[in-house]
């Protein structure tokens, strides 16, 4: 064990996943050299040489289209997006390629060795195009994996997993705890299954659903709502897609109520096909409506960013009128 | 941390100066005069009688191919098809320079590539019919082409996608230490995409042995190429990229095979992408929706017509003696009835039982398609006369 | 009045609206000279000179590009993508730039003439890239709107509304019924109001909600679950973003139940949304889960395309299930 | 219809040639040399003292600026900034060889393009700290300026986007009439985006009266151009487009000046694009940020420290007659303090009022955004302190 933060622990893991199969190739803008705007990928050209880890030219379309080639040849590319705002330009390549490569061809060829990763979401005062959270437009794909962890810990066993799974898979790292989070984390190599929730505590009262960054914010919500009597069990999804019905639906017919917070806007998000789901296989369970608390339908906006994010206060507000239906 | 000077190479001038089209010349490669006869000067590629035959046989069956597919398609046996007329030499006398290891991404109008890979009529018309025999599975469309045992790699519709995808394959066959490139072919309609840009960009920079094979024939659908581009083709924008760049007369088969075999060898030796633009002209419409006369004059295509590459290649050969017209005809009548044939048998093979529907999303089918399949099958086991493809083999 | 296909009444209210305002501009691949592939734009080159409606090179990115630069110019661009299959090369110019303009410009700029026709939707043989239905990837977006006719009248009104509203349009057509269906159609200027939803038939003893081409499907289902005794409310949605949430949520009050229905894969498809927002508006009106009959979660295969599709037997199917709950 | 003939014009080889980088020269169009004397055949461009002044003042007023403002992010005064050290030239005088009524559609490096049109200090100042007062609500990053009356178009963060969008802008000046045209700055990493292709072509394709400028400053964040593109730089992509294009030192005011005013009178003349590389170096950090430490050596900095371009047009005043060195030193003096005390006052401006935060979504908030807001505002008031920004005016 050693005490890494959410960078370390990535980095941890793309040196356990190069050390083991030299077909894995680190890439993107400034990922080389430099090891990255954020520093995940330092030092990897240094150990690896600048064939497995190298700097892209600077078109996010370019790197995806050049990753999913590589993964079909069998390679196993993880590839960089600096930023998930700027996955955009690459959605074509993941959304009608990536995920569609293994189908098409009636799996002659696939992408599966492909893991993207990307840093997602706010709070670090990057408005419009530094802070959004896009995992619901990539939700509505099939034959894409989406997985994003909470913290160090899970952040390395999640993305060895994800490397290693034989299906793409979108990586989706919360960058405001890049430094923030930091936790004990296994040197040796682990893995954490892919498409599992995880329950981080168990309670009776409500079901409190979130992901990534957001858990957070369900801690300390939790946690006013214990001062006021509210027992909540609170789930990280962990993977966005395929995602974990069984665990949340099990909780939700224990405790009668679900909520279920993201950063992304409300409309549209992945809460509301957590949602849909959930009151058609729980409907006879649910005692009140499944709360969503989530970001305005709004782009993301610099000077109300502390008003736009779905905090623990909204969070705890929501849990009450939720509990007090 | 060594010291870089990114104008170390450029020269001065002091008065505006303006770099504009007509600055180069880049010339055409012709080894055939449109009559079959080499040029004076011209150096013929070292293509021994097998060789040259199977290239012109290949070009041959493709035509026949086409026309018969054509007229199943109005026929309503098949839902679409999209020929490759008058364009055949760019695909098979390109294929013909590449060793069998190396991969072919493709765009649609590529089937002479497929076909001298050794893909059968069998192949053609199981994919034709998207039946259970197909190695896609019939997930695609007709001309969604794809098969691994051949290096093949299947198709996929939206255009230029597969440029940047063939550097990045490329650059794996490399760090394999493999002897073998990627060809990648794509219309001059196909690299106005962002695509074409990061693809061409990507592998110059990080040195990927692929030869990017552009067929400009004039069209994008109804779009001539002087809506497409203002510049001097395709070829013109290698220069750009820092990528060695040849133009071909594309119905030229000899031109195409020399230029593809000098491509092949300079990419597995500088480890570098090589610009083919093959010129030539789509005779056939777009594709079996399409209908050209909306956009173009017959006079135009008669003019094409008599560039045809197989009636080129076929003087040649011909001229060298390597040809048996008597016996080529029988061949022709006997491709014609073998693909007739084949169709006739095919039609009528199944396509995939319904349980495929979920399989190959993800390597395994998760929970949720499995139950999605088994709701399905229920529906279908009581409305079978519904979903009569597979209702019987539920 | 007059007789007029979908695809007529399209050309029908693009010529209306070049003749009212020359600003308006229509392009896209093929659309010049040939006038579309699917002839939607027959003519208008002809009529209004190529400066107004002309070809582009062949980049979907670049189409809504220009279209952006145009319409922050103060043009009225309508632009066409060939196929809603290939709208995701111009995901990024739609999502991150059409659609935050004006908000990132505080109201100084922006793309709100712009309009976006595209073709979207199955059951013409066209396997995976000429059948997808994209809606729900853009309804995630603050700042767009989403708006999708399922006949002639429906189509000219709504997208004569669409080209002079001053906001973004994603405008997606029923490719399926573009010649089948036909119906009379106004030949003078008329609108029709976007953000609206329309009950096309009333009922009691439940919801049956889609849009576009997908109305069919349930208008057969309705007549079948009729025979079975069930009176069915059924409701046109036309306005995918923002949409109508009143109509829909009176309509299950009054029925106690909801069926929605799409053509695009169940998972984050737009049905899911409404799900989440009705169970939440109409917890205690709802006797019965809310339905969703959508396509697989799988890329859209051509040969099991039949049993891919939410036909009407899944629809009437999943209409006695959700009455008889 | 016309007959159409793609290969009228191609000239035929019959040997394998191949087109490759050094073909052409791409020289550099340099006026002034690094000392500030004009080269001897050099064609000084037509710049009164008034003129030459502003660019000289507003070069400094942004190197004034700059420095002051990473000065104040590292303070935590401001969350983020980004200098153009050492590319003032190319921003001010591009900018000063434009008229008013042309849209300039910006990267976020051309800061001296804005002050040239006459955004004020206090402007500055209000983008930085995101206020109530700036003209875009403060709902970007600072850096993201945007003016309607400059004619500047509000920047956005995704790179390259403002290409093709530049085309679209230019066409719809074009179609209106108007006697103006559009200049759209980039990076050269900027220019690796597929969004940079689709525009430079339709531009071509469409006839647009658009300048394209390339700041060629040798990095990408971390990334060298050498790692960006292996062709001779972004001039030589020009040709495949078919555009316009010239190459200028990018720290020579004159040189710079003189392209633009060139490429823009060709613009407005044959409605075309044009293409200007300005080749320069990007002294400062990447933005805030960064470090370049990293990346790069103090050597290679400081020999282009030496090509500065604010001290280079200064020289040649000063050779002139033109600049009297100790009031432009007072001068100094006076912007340094003019922006540390705008800084001090617009720090204290408040932001937006919560209101704001649905407001310019679409035309008018509907009715799902109302609710949010009333629903947000109930929550404030209930916890105010939580959100002091805003809580006091709600
Ligand atoms: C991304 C994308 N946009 C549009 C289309 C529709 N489309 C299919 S073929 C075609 C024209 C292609 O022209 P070109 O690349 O020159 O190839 P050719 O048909 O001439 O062989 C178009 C526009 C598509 N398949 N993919
Ligand atoms: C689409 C997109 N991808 C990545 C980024 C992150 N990014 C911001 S600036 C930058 C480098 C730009 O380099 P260049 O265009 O040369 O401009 P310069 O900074 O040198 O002025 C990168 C990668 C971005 N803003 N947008
Ligand atoms: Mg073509
Ligand atoms: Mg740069």
């Amino acid at each position: 064990m050693a005490k890494m933060n959410l960078l370390q622990a990535i980095n941890n893991a793309l040196i356990t996943a190069m050390e083991e199969n030299e077909k894995v190739m680190v890439f993107g803008e400034d990922v080389g050299h430099f090891g990255g705007v954020f520093r995940a990928t330092s030092n990897l050209q240094q150990q690896f040489g600048r064939d497995r880890c190298f700097n892209t030219p600077l078109t996010e379309q370019g790197i995806i289209g050049f990753a999913n080639g590589l993964a079909s040849q069998g390679s196993v590319p993880v590839a960089e997006i600096q930023f998930g705002d700027y996955i955009f330009p690459a959605f074509d390549q993941i959304v009608n390629e990536t995920a569609k490569w293994r189908y098409r061809s009636g799996g002659q060829f696939s992408c599966g060795t492909l893991t993207i990763r990307t840093p997602y979401g706010g709070g670090i005062a990057g408005g419009h195009y530094h802070s959004q959270s896009p995992e619901a437009y990539f939700a509505h794909t099939p034959g894409l994996k989406i997985v994003m962890p909470r913290n160090p810990y899970q952040a390395k066993g999640l993305l060895l997993a994800s490397i290693r799974d034989d299906n793409p898979v979108l990586f989706m790292e919360p960058k405001r705890l890049y430094r923030a989070s930091v936790g004990e984390v296994p040197e040796e190599d682990y893995t954490l299954p892919l498409g599992k929730a995880e329950i981080t505590k168990s309670g009776t009262d409500i079901t409190l659903l979130a992901w990534g960054a957001q858990m957070e914010v369900l801690d300390k919500a939790t946690e006013m709502a214990q001062k006021e009597g509210i027992d909540a069990e609170v789930i990280d999804l962990r993977s966005i897609l395929p995602w974990d019905v069984d665990t949340v639906c099990e909780s939700v017919v224990k405790t009668g109520r679900l909520l279920i917070s993201h950063e992304a806007p409300l409309t549209g998000g992945f809460a509301s096909e957590i949602a849909a789901t959930v009151q058609d296989k729980c409907f006879l369970n649910l005692e009140s409506p499944i709360a969503r608390v989530c970001g305005l339908d709004t782009p993301y906006p610099l000077a109300h960013e502390k008003e736009y994010m779905p905090d623990h206060l909204k969070v705890f507000e929501a849990i009450k009128r939720t509990v007090h239906y | 941390m060594k010291d870089r000077n990114h104008l170390s190479n450029v020269g001065l001038v002091h008065k505006v100066s303006i770099i504009e089209n007509g600055l180069i010349d880049i010339p055409m490669l012709q080894i055939l005069k449109p009559d079959g006869s080499p040029h004076k000067d011209a150096v013929v590629p070292d293509i021994d009688q097998e060789l040259a035959l199977k290239i012109y046989r290949t070009m041959r069956f493709i035509r026949v191919l086409d026309e018969r597919m054509v007229a199943a398609q109005r026929q309503g046996r098949i839902s679409f098809y999209l020929a490759s007329t008058g364009e055949e030499a760019a695909s098979v006398a390109s294929a013909a320079a590449l060793e069998p290891q190396d991969m072919i991404m493709s765009q649609y109008r590529e089937q002479g590539a497929l076909a001298f890979r050794g893909y059968s009529t069998e192949a053609f018309m199981n994919q034709m019919f998207s039946n259970e025999k197909e190695a896609n599975k019939g997930r695609q469309m007709p001309i969604h082409y794809g098969d691994k045992s051949l290096n093949f790699m299947t198709i996929s519709s939206p255009l230029g996608t597969q440029i940047p995808q063939a550097s990045g394959y490329a650059y794996g066959q490399k760090m394999a230490g493999e002897e073998a490139v990627t060809i990648c072919y794509f219309g001059e309609g196909a690299a106005s995409e962002g695509d074409f840009h990061a693809g061409l960009n990507m592998a110059a920079v990080l040195n990927c042995p692929v030869i990017f094979f552009c067929r400009n024939n004039g069209y994008a659908i109804s779009t001539p190429s002087e809506e497409q581009f203002a510049g001097d083709g395709i070829a013109s924008r290698g220069l750009g990229y820092g990528v060695k760049t040849i133009r071909v007369d594309g119905n030229d088969s000899f031109a195409v095979y020399a230029a593809t075999q000098k491509a092949r060898a300079l990419a597995l030796k500088e480890n570098c992408p090589v610009l083919i633009e093959a010129m030539t002209y789509r005779l056939a419409a777009h594709s079996t929706s399409d209908d050209p006369t909306g956009y173009r004059s017959k006079e135009e295509e008669s003019k094409w017509q008599q560039k045809d590459p197989i009636a080129r290649l076929g003087a040649w050969l011909k001229g060298k003696g390597w040809l048996d017209e008597e016996q080529e005809n029988k061949d022709l009548e006997t491709m014609r009835q073998e693909v007739l044939q084949e169709l006739k048998r095919v039609e009528k093979v199944p396509v995939c039982k319904i349980d495929e529907i979920i399989e190959d999303v993800y390597d395994t089918p998760p929970w949720h398609l499995k139950e999605q399949l088994s709701e399905l099958k229920k529906h279908m086991a009581k409305y079978p006369e519904a979903y009569p493809k597979t209702s019987g083999r539920l």
